[in-house]
């Protein structure tokens, strides 16, 4: 008989060479190129940080300048965006206020996730008595009102933007946390995580190699979900003045300057609604490209 | 379960305790005079310092504290320090209008919810599920103030089919309920669809087709179930938050529920409805937790509470 | 003979990924008549389960899809049936087991409502009676304590017992046809054979004709009428169970027979096939078979062979293709091995 | 051969609870109950049984994934029930597990070089070693290295189950628990893995407890078989031994019940009859008492025991008092 | 004096109208409580004087009249105060109104262990002595001239002498007074509903059945009220909304002069605002007319005294022309050429962020860089008043309103500008102390003559002016609407309102 059998030792040099294992990197990149909204929405989400940067560079008035001879003017060739009660150009403002809110919007949901999704994570993973105060110090963070929370930050902290964010945190973590937890048990009990601790694992691995990956669609698709909800919570600080202080263009802020005129001048909160709107609608389109290139189910 | 459940029941008190603690101190820390914010406007430090002593903030915090626990552990909730009311009336007063809210709310957006999510799960990347996501990113990025005075312009002011607000008949549940509900059905749709998309490629999903079921039912009562546990615990969550009492949506439609009478208190810092109001909240976190757990219990059998 | 119960004629399904398309299933062609069992026996990952799906219509969800060929089930082209006639089907006339059973029970209905559910949809039985027929379907593939079982989830049970309960759910509304995807594979040998029993019967009381997709030759053998062995996607030989045992004639059947362990045989080694099954990606130019064969021929790797009908039944290979297409290429086989 | 035992399970039990409803009291799935054996290094102890009699149980006992109700698994010397989790872990490297179900014990969002790296990476062996290894341990399975770079879901399931063994491998283990590895392959494969699993052993002597329910694989690879019925052992023999001379009412249905790649050859079959008992209500006595073509009134009442009954042959059954 | 009235009579819309005699006011917040002695809140008022009433009160220009008593005298030394009341008039509760009653309630308000909040007003009176059953004298322990205006206070409304016994402190949930409705019931948070009283001494009156108020505090949802017609008066009336409903739909807007002032406090003990240069260089930077039409959206005068020209002894001063050039010339000549950093505190409600705004851009063109902090309200009370030491305070700017609710001057300046009220005793935000001027306000108060008081409030106007403490910015317009089928029913210049009169005329 003229066959090979196949032994382990069959040539380990020659094969060795033909391993070719693509990063996962260039996997996801590869997956996501194919998302064709969520690579819109990406592009507009680089447009946005672009718009951050350069904000004061681009807008075409200074969003502080005052005009008192045009004051709430509708949407013109001068003015696109129309003007607010000061007669400032309210296109400018939303440029120049992306910088402040994407940064509140981002980086107060970032810090939130994090610090939900490693409690949530050990939570649901160790289970007992861990899970049970983790899930009381969530259940007190839920309970108190987030205007006595934000206050008594703010007060314990000091005012400012850094605190807001902080305080938008805060806001977040308890949710994060019970979401990670949620999909951790039942990721938990899959007998993939049974084989690798039967290999030894330690815990830190299961957990961050193998169920923390398990959970991240529903991070991601929360988390970009939380965006437009952290950019109005953030406004509604500054409204209570504690964080971004008049007259600096947070869209939020605008957003509820806007409410006295809603029916006399709706482009006062019209378009800084929409700069959130299409800010969170990015955010999710992006998030739901994100998710579906990260799982390894989905081809398409 | 049972014991379960009353296990847990009982583990609420210690945390209750703890909770009361951490509210006194929290609540005291906070900047601001009570008794100057009572006294009014233009009241004198000789007002203030009646006022000061009426309400007994004049005694040392722990000698407060005690008092505030010994009142609490025979069920007295204090009295308004603004209003001079009862908490426990106060509280009483607004918190079935909330509740009703809350409830009606909910059922909204998890009909809303849910019907949007299913129907974006399964015509993905169609136009149903662009529009159902359209929808769900404006019901997310919508502020509710906003949408709660359009609905106002629409149903009272233009149809005047609808009261503007106030608490009146049945009616004045819909507008407040639809604003409320709609940033919960985005949610909820959102949790649903992603969830279900997951499921949808399960092994048993295929198997439900291969017993010839509908599409309809396999979805709604094969793979929903499975797809629900995220659902559930953001649900929970939103309950809870609804429970609380929106302030904005209260204020827009007047409605005499706990969220505005937490915004007075705070800006009165009208301790003992503060303290009262946070600790109804833990509790009904608690609770809610609680039934959130339970339900988990049901949709997944695997998880087992012993 | 009475007209063909199946008719799967040509059938082509391929998966169309990102970079590539993979023709898991590539112009088979089986027919299966009234109350006959066919076995389709085959490597892993030749294209059976594929087949299958095919047939019940269930790619939808995937991105495989039918590109040619056709399917006819009692005369009607299934691949041209609406949505709403093929699920009258699926699960009445015909019905499935699958392969996994670990994670082909949902895992959040008890298993009584998993069966129940079929039984209520297709055979408009009451609630009631529908667990009659469930709870004494599950006693009949063997499952202890079934009325206890009718109230526990699939997570409470071993494979064995779930695919038991698979089963039950297949054979539920009595189907004329039921696929059954390697359906003993994970079963203890006793319940083996009570389920292989089982089959029997319902085949000779109600005539149930069955596509009985496995890779044990034993059951094959105990069971089947006919036996259709599949290569990457294509079908290789055919011919009834005397002739695929007694006289097989594709290397690759014969291959498979070698490597089957039988029992009070002693053997120290297995004889197996070498090599791997090729990726469908990149398959061989000639024979798919070619790189694994002991008996390769010049022909077999420049060109296809056809499936050739042969006096006990057909077969794909140069070996006994007609001397006009051999040619050159005859009875060297050794020469290049 | 003579050596000390590799593994010594010394009369392990393990009771699952369940409940039904609120209020009703815990119950017990007596899902093994008092299972007593050992396997020497470089043997392969094949453990067969109907569905859902403990043999994966026993095995995930084995592999201390459970904590056994009652007894102990000796490990080399080592009670392995009485390790720290620290202790325990770094003594994993030693048994690996293959699992019945190729499906679910692969991560479906790692690709198949990191699932096999995985043991190796847990256990701290550089890159460029598996790197290596890993196109090694493909070809040893027959797989093709360009699957390196796929994820599970997109292989048949005899593939899958072939990278669950090339896991199981990695880190060349002492003792391999191979739950049913074979029992989702087909014929060609199995037979390839089968062979391999014999070439490791007699290469790298492994030792095996393979779990199967096929009683040809098991008779071609084991060396000594163990017979489970409802959580117990009932038979453990040498292979010779047991198929030439199966004592046990159960095992000689078990081999007849196998069937034969041969369509002219129409066997006599013990068929059982009755129902499968719930473990979690097991029969007093015997427990196979119930389906036993051979009962008599004692096996309804006393447990037999095990005995000897020729070398390296022992059964529990009254028939042999 | 209504010049500033810019209301028109008449909708030129549709006018509609209106079945029954039951209308629905709503309003801007909860009611507190229903105790006139013990609220601080106009909005309480406005509905407590629907059922109760004082011996004396204001009219609709806040000139004190008699009600209960028909008339009164005044010692010369400002310390004894008799009554004459009127005869025949019964409580709701059919308790007679007479000295008695008088005494209860005067002893009741001056009695420091019952802590009512509005002690402060009677916290002078020695003691209450009824001479027959319709005169009562009251007798102060110092002299105090604007104590005729503490009467007039809604803070002086009789209550009914048996309800105060029964109820005891919960007096403010069941309101019992002489007034023209009788209360019916309260849902706090949701409606306050007041019925007709048949017995009202006050021939003809009332001529509505019944008045609910409602709290909504959403400025859109209270226009939408009345577009709708579920309440039939509503105010405030947020200024960005007023010129676009006025006259439609039968809706009528109407503004009138309030007392209430708008002012930002500078720390005169604090560099740079303890340099009187910087202080008027600041008032002549703002824009007055332009801060009226900003933050005011016209509805306002530019302040032209520390008071508001309808409070009582209220003078004239000149105004601060706006003059940037001048503003930065007084800098220059301050050595503040360069300009400065300062920080402005005040609340954070709209009207407040808006004109903090205003005052930080008008500021910003004479190189005043101002940070504007808005605050919650609790936070800034305590960032004020928790200041034991002036020394300590880091107040500099402050943006604030006034309503000085008895509508005398010594309420307009001696709590805001007397050298004793500094924080934390009462509202000097300012630390300003003139001695002259506090040598004036108390020679005010020792009498209760008119033309003195009259001449010491004008040279403290005028001085205060000078020392320009303050920014002195804008007295804003009450605003309120209604259908216009609705008459007599006005807003006094200290935002209270005034039903009692209101009839329905289609
Ligand atoms: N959803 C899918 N996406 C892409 N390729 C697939 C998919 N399902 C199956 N395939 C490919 O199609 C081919 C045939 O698969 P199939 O499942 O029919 O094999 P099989 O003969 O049933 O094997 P086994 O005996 O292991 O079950 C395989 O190469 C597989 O990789
Ligand atoms: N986690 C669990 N909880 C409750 N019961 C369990 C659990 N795991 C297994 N069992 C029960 O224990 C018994 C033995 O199960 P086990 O999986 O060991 O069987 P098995 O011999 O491996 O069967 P198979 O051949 O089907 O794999 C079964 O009755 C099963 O229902
Ligand atoms: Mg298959
Ligand atoms: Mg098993």
């Amino acid at each position: 008989m003229s066959q090979i059998e196949i032994t382990p030792q069959a040539n380990p040099n020659k094969t060795a060479a033909k391993v070719k294992v693509h990063s996962p990197l260039y996997d996801f990149w590869r997956k996501f190129r194919k998302q064709k909204l969520a690579l819109v929405a990406g592009v507009f989400v680089i447009l946005l940080i672009l718009v951050a940067i350069f904000g004061p560079i681009i807008a075409p008035y200074k969003p502080t300048a005052f005009d008192y001879s045009s004051v709430l003017e509708g949407p013109s060739a001068k003015h696109w965006a129309g003007t607010d009660a000061y007669g400032r150009d309210i296109f400018s403002r939303i440029i120049v206020g992306t910088r402040i809110s994407l940064f509140v919007g981002f980086i107060s949901v970032f810090i939130g996730a994090a610090g939900g999704t490693i409690l949530g994570l050990i939570s649901g993973f160790y289970g007992k008595w861990i899970d049970s105060l983790i899930m009381r110090i969530c259940d007190i963070l839920f309970a108190f009102p987030g205007i006595i929370l934000a206050i008594g930050i703010i007060a314990i902290l000091g005012p400012g933007l850094g605190n807001v964010i902080i305080a938008v945190s805060v806001f977040s973590i308890p949710s994060f946390a019970r979401i990670v937890r949620s999909t951790t048990l039942s990721v938990k009990t899959t007998l993939y995580v049974e084989a690798t601790r039967s290999m030894g694992a330690k815990s830190r691995r299961l957990i961050w190699k193998h169920i923390f990956p398990g959970t991240l669609s529903s991070i991601i698709v929360y988390f970009t979900m939380r965006i437009g909800n952290a950019i109005l919570t953030a406004a509604s600080l500054s409204f209570l003045g504690l964080g971004a202080q008049p007259p600096s263009p947070e869209w939020g802020a605008m957003l509820s300057d806007g409410r006295d005129y809603l029916s006399t001048a709706p482009q006062v909160a019209i378009f800084p609604g929409i700069a959130i709107f299409i800010t969170v609608l990015v955010f999710n389109l992006l998030g739901d490209g994100l998710r579906d290139a990260l799982d390894p189910k989905i081809k398409e | 379960m049972f014991s379960y459940f009353i296990k847990r029941l009982i583990g609420m008190i210690p945390i209750l305790f703890v909770i009361s603690i951490i509210i006194f101190l929290f609540v005291h820390l906070i900047p601001g005079d009570p008794a100057r914010l009572v006294a009014g406007k233009d009241a004198t430090m000789a007002d203030i310092k009646l006022v000061r002593q009426e309400l007994g903030l004049d005694k040392p915090l722990p000698e407060q504290y005690i008092s505030y626990m010994t009142n609490l552990l025979h069920g007295n909730l204090g009295t308004s320090l603004r209003t001079k009311d009862p908490v426990s009336v106060m509280l009483a007063q607004r918190f079935m209008p909330t509740f009703w809210l809350s409830v009606w709310s909910l059922l909204w957006a998890l009909v809303f919810g849910l019907l949007i999510g299913v129907i974006s799960a399964t015509k993905r990347n169609k136009w149903q599920d662009y529009s159902g996501m359209f929808a769900a990113v404006s019901g997310i990025s919508l502020p509710s103030f906003w949408l709660g005075l359009m609905l106002i312009q629409i149903f009272s002011v233009q149809l005047g089919w609808l009261p503007t607000g106030g608490l009146d008949s049945w009616k004045s549940y819909i507008l407040p309920s639809l604003t409320l509900g709609a940033g919960i059905a985005a949610v909820i749709a959102r949790f649903t669809r992603s969830s279900l998309m997951d499921i949808l490629k399960e092994d048993y999903v295929r198997t439900g087709r291969a017993k010839g079921l509908k599409e309809r039912r396999v979805v709604w009562n094969h793979a929903l179930k499975n797809a629900m546990i995220p659902v559930v615990t953001m649900t929970g969550l939103q309950f809870g938050f609804l429970l609380g009492g929106s302030v904005v949506v209260e204020t827009v439609f007047s409605w005499p529920g706990l969220g505005r009478l937490l915004v007075d208190s705070v800006s009165y810092r009208d301790y003992p409805v503060i303290q009262a109001e946070m600790l109804l909240f833990s509790l009904k976190f608690l609770i809610i937790n609680l039934g959130v757990d339970l339900i988990y219990g049901y949709l997944n059998p695997q998880i087992r509470y012993e | 003979m009475s007209k063909h119960l199946l008719e799967i004629n040509q059938l082509k399904t391929y998966f169309f990924g990102d970079e590539n398309v993979v023709p898991a299933v590539d112009g088979v062609t089986i027919t299966i008549n009234k109350g006959e069992t066919v076995g389709i026996v085959g490597e892993s990952g030749c294209g059976k389960s594929v087949t299958s799906l095919s047939i019940m219509r269930l790619l939808k969800h995937t991105s495989g899809k039918v590109v040619d060929g056709s399917i006819s089930f009692e005369g009607k082209d299934l691949l041209s049936l609406s949505e709403r006639e093929m699920r009258k089907i699926r699960g009445n006339d015909i019905a499935m087991i699958f392969q996994e059973p670990m994670t082909s029970l949902n895992p959040v209905h008890k298993i009584g409502r998993q069966i129940q559910e079929a039984i209520e949809w297709h055979l408009k039985y009451s609630k009631k009676k529908s667990m009659e027929r469930t709870i004494d379907m599950l006693k009949l593939v063997g499952i202890p304590r079934a009325e206890e079982i009718v109230n526990e989830y699939p997570y409470q049970l071993s494979g064995g017992m779930r695919q038991r309960v698979m089963i039950a759910m297949a054979m539920a509304c009595e189907p004329k046809l039921l696929i059954a995807d390697e359906p003993t594979t994970a079963l203890d040998v006793t319940i083996q054979a009570q389920i292989l029993e089982l089959m029997k019967d319902l085949k000779a009381k109600k005539e149930t004709a069955i596509m009985l997709i496995t890779h044990d030759l034993g059951v094959v053998a105990e069971m089947c009428d006919r036996v259709v062995v599949m290569y990457a996607g294509k079908v290789v030989e055919e011919g009834d169970i005397y002739t695929i045992f007694e006289n097989p004639k594709h290397p690759y059947t014969r291959g498979l027979l070698k490597s089957t362990p039988k029992l009070h045989e002693k053997r120290d080694r297995l004889g197996s096939i070498p090599g791997n099954v090729p990726s469908p990606a990149n398959l061989p130019k000639g024979c798919k078979f070619a790189p694994r064969c002991s008996q390769v021929m010049e022909a077999c790797l420049e060109q296809e062979p056809v499936l050739k009908k042969l006096n006990d039944g057909q077969c794909r290979c140069w070996l006994y293709q007609s001397d006009s297409e051999k040619e050159g290429v005859k009875n060297d086989s050794s020469s290049l091995s | 051969m003579t050596a000390a035992p590799l593994v010594e399970v010394k009369n392990v039990k393990k009771f699952f609870p369940f409940k039904k409803g609120w209020f009703r009291s815990k119950q017990f799935v007596k899902a093994v109950d008092g299972v007593s054996f050992s396997i020497k290094e470089g043997e392969t102890f094949g453990l067969v049984g109907e569905s859902g009699c403990g043999k994966s149980t026993t095995g995930r006992m084995i592999m201390n994934l459970i904590q056994p109700t009652e007894g102990e698994v000796w490990f080399n010397g080592i009670n392995l029930t009485e390790l720290s989790p620290e202790q325990l872990r770094k003594k994993r490297r030693d048994f690996q597990m293959v699992f019945q179900d190729p499906y679910a014990s692969l991560n479906p969002r790692l690709k198949v070089s990191d699932i096999i790296q995985e043991p190796m990476v847990i256990h701290g062996i550089k890159k460029e070693e598996r790197i290596h290894r890993i196109s090694e341990l493909l070809e040893t399975v027959g797989l093709h290295s360009e699957y390196a770079d796929r994820y599970p879901h997109e292989f048949s399931g005899g593939q899958r189950q072939r990278i669950g063994i090339a896991r199981a491998l990695a880190l060349n283990p002492k003792l391999i628990v191979a739950d049913e590895p074979v029992s989702a392959l087909d014929v060609s494969i199995q037979s390839q893995v089968v062979n391999l699993l014999q070439d490791l052993q007699d290469e790298f002597g492994l030792t095996y407890l393979f779990i199967a329910h096929d009683l040809s694989v098991i008779e071609h690879i084991s060396h000594r078989i163990g017979v489970m019925y409802l959580g117990k052992l009932v038979e453990v023999a040498n292979k010779d031994s047991l198929y030439e001379k199966p004592l046990h009412p159960y095992t000689q249905a078990l081999i007849s019940a196998v069937p034969i790649p041969n369509p002219r050859l129409k066997r006599e079959r013990i068929v059982l009859k009755g129902d499968i008992p719930s473990p979690a209500n097991p029969p007093s006595g015997c427990p196979f008492h119930t389906r036993c073509p051979k009962a008599f009134n004692r096996c309804k009442i006393e447990v037999p025991i095990m005995k000897k009954v020729y070398p390296d042959h022992v059964v529990a059954c009254h028939l042999y008092d | 004096g209504s010049k500033g009235a810019s209301g028109s009579k008449e909708g030129s819309g549709t006018s509609v109208k209106k079945k029954g005699k039951d209308i629905t006011i709503a309003v801007q917040s909860n009611f507190i409580s229903m105790d006139p002695q013990d609220t601080n809140d106009t909005q309480g008022y406005s509905a407590q004087k629907t059922m109760m009433e004082g011996l004396l009160g204001f009219d609709k220009n806040m000139k004190v009249i008699p009600v209960l008593a028909k008339s009164y005298k005044v010692s010369d030394d400002a310390k004894e105060f008799t009554f004459y009341l009127r005869k025949g008039i019964k409580f709701q509760d059919g308790t007679p109104f007479n000295a008695e009653a008088v005494k209860v309630n005067i002893d009741r308000v001056s009695n420091p262990a019952n802590k009512l909040k509005r002690y402060s007003l009677f916290s002078l009176v020695k003691e209450t002595k009824v001479i027959n059953d319709y005169t009562v004298e009251v007798i102060l322990k110092k002299p105090f001239g604007a104590m005729i205006n503490n009467f007039a206070h809604p803070a002086g409304m009789m209550m009914s002498p048996k309800a105060i016994k029964k109820y005891g402190k919960d007096i403010g949930r069941h309101p019992v007074g002489t007034g023209p409705y009788e209360f019916v019931d309260w849902k706090q948070g949701d409606h306050l509903t007041v019925k007709k009283n048949p017995h009202y001494w006050r021939k003809g009156y009332p001529k509505l059945n019944s008045i609910t108020f409602k709290p909504v505090p959403e400025n859109g949802s209270r226009i939408d009220m009345l577009k709708t017609g579920e309440a039939d008066f509503i105010y405030p009336v947020p200024t960005e909304e007023a010129k676009k409903i006025n006259g439609k739909n039968g809706i009528e807007m109407i503004s009138k002069p309030s007392i209430v002032v708008d002012y930002m406090s500078m720390n005169t003990m604090k560099k740079p605002f303890n340099n009187l240069k910087v202080r008027q260089a600041i008032n002549y930077a703002i824009n007055k007319p332009a801060f009226l039409k900003v933050v005011l959206n016209g509805y306002g005068q530019p302040l032209d005294s520390v008071l508001a020209p309808q409070v009582q002894f209220y003078s004239k001063q000149n105004v601060y022309k706006y003059d940037p050039e001048k503003a930065k010339k007084l800098l220059k000549e301050a050595g503040y050429g360069d300009g400065f950093t300062a920080t402005l505190w005040g609340d954070n409600n709209s009207q407040a962020m808006k004109a903090m705004q205003f005052i930080q851009q008008q500021l910003g063109l004479v190189n005043i860089k101002v940070k504007v902090t808005p605050m919650e309200s609790g936070t800034m009370d305590n960032k004020i008043w928790s200041v034991q030491n002036p020394k300590d305070a880091d107040i500099q700017l402050y943006y604030g309103g006034w309503s000085p609710s008895t509508g005398d001057a010594d309420w307009g300046i001696r709590p805001l500008l007397g050298g004793e009220s500094f924080p934390p005793n009462s509202y000097n935000t300012a630390y300003y102390k003139n001695d002259k001027v506090d040598q004036l306000i108390n020679q005010a108060l020792q009498t209760a003559d008119p033309k003195v008081r009259g001449e010491a409030y004008k040279k403290a106007q005028a001085d205060i002016w000078k020392d320009a403490p303050w920014a002195f910015l804008a007295t804003a317009n009450t605003m309120f609407a209604k259908q216009s089928y609705l008459k007599g029913i006005y807003l006094l210049p200290d935002g209270s309102l005034d039903v009692n009169q209101a009839e329905i005329k289609n």
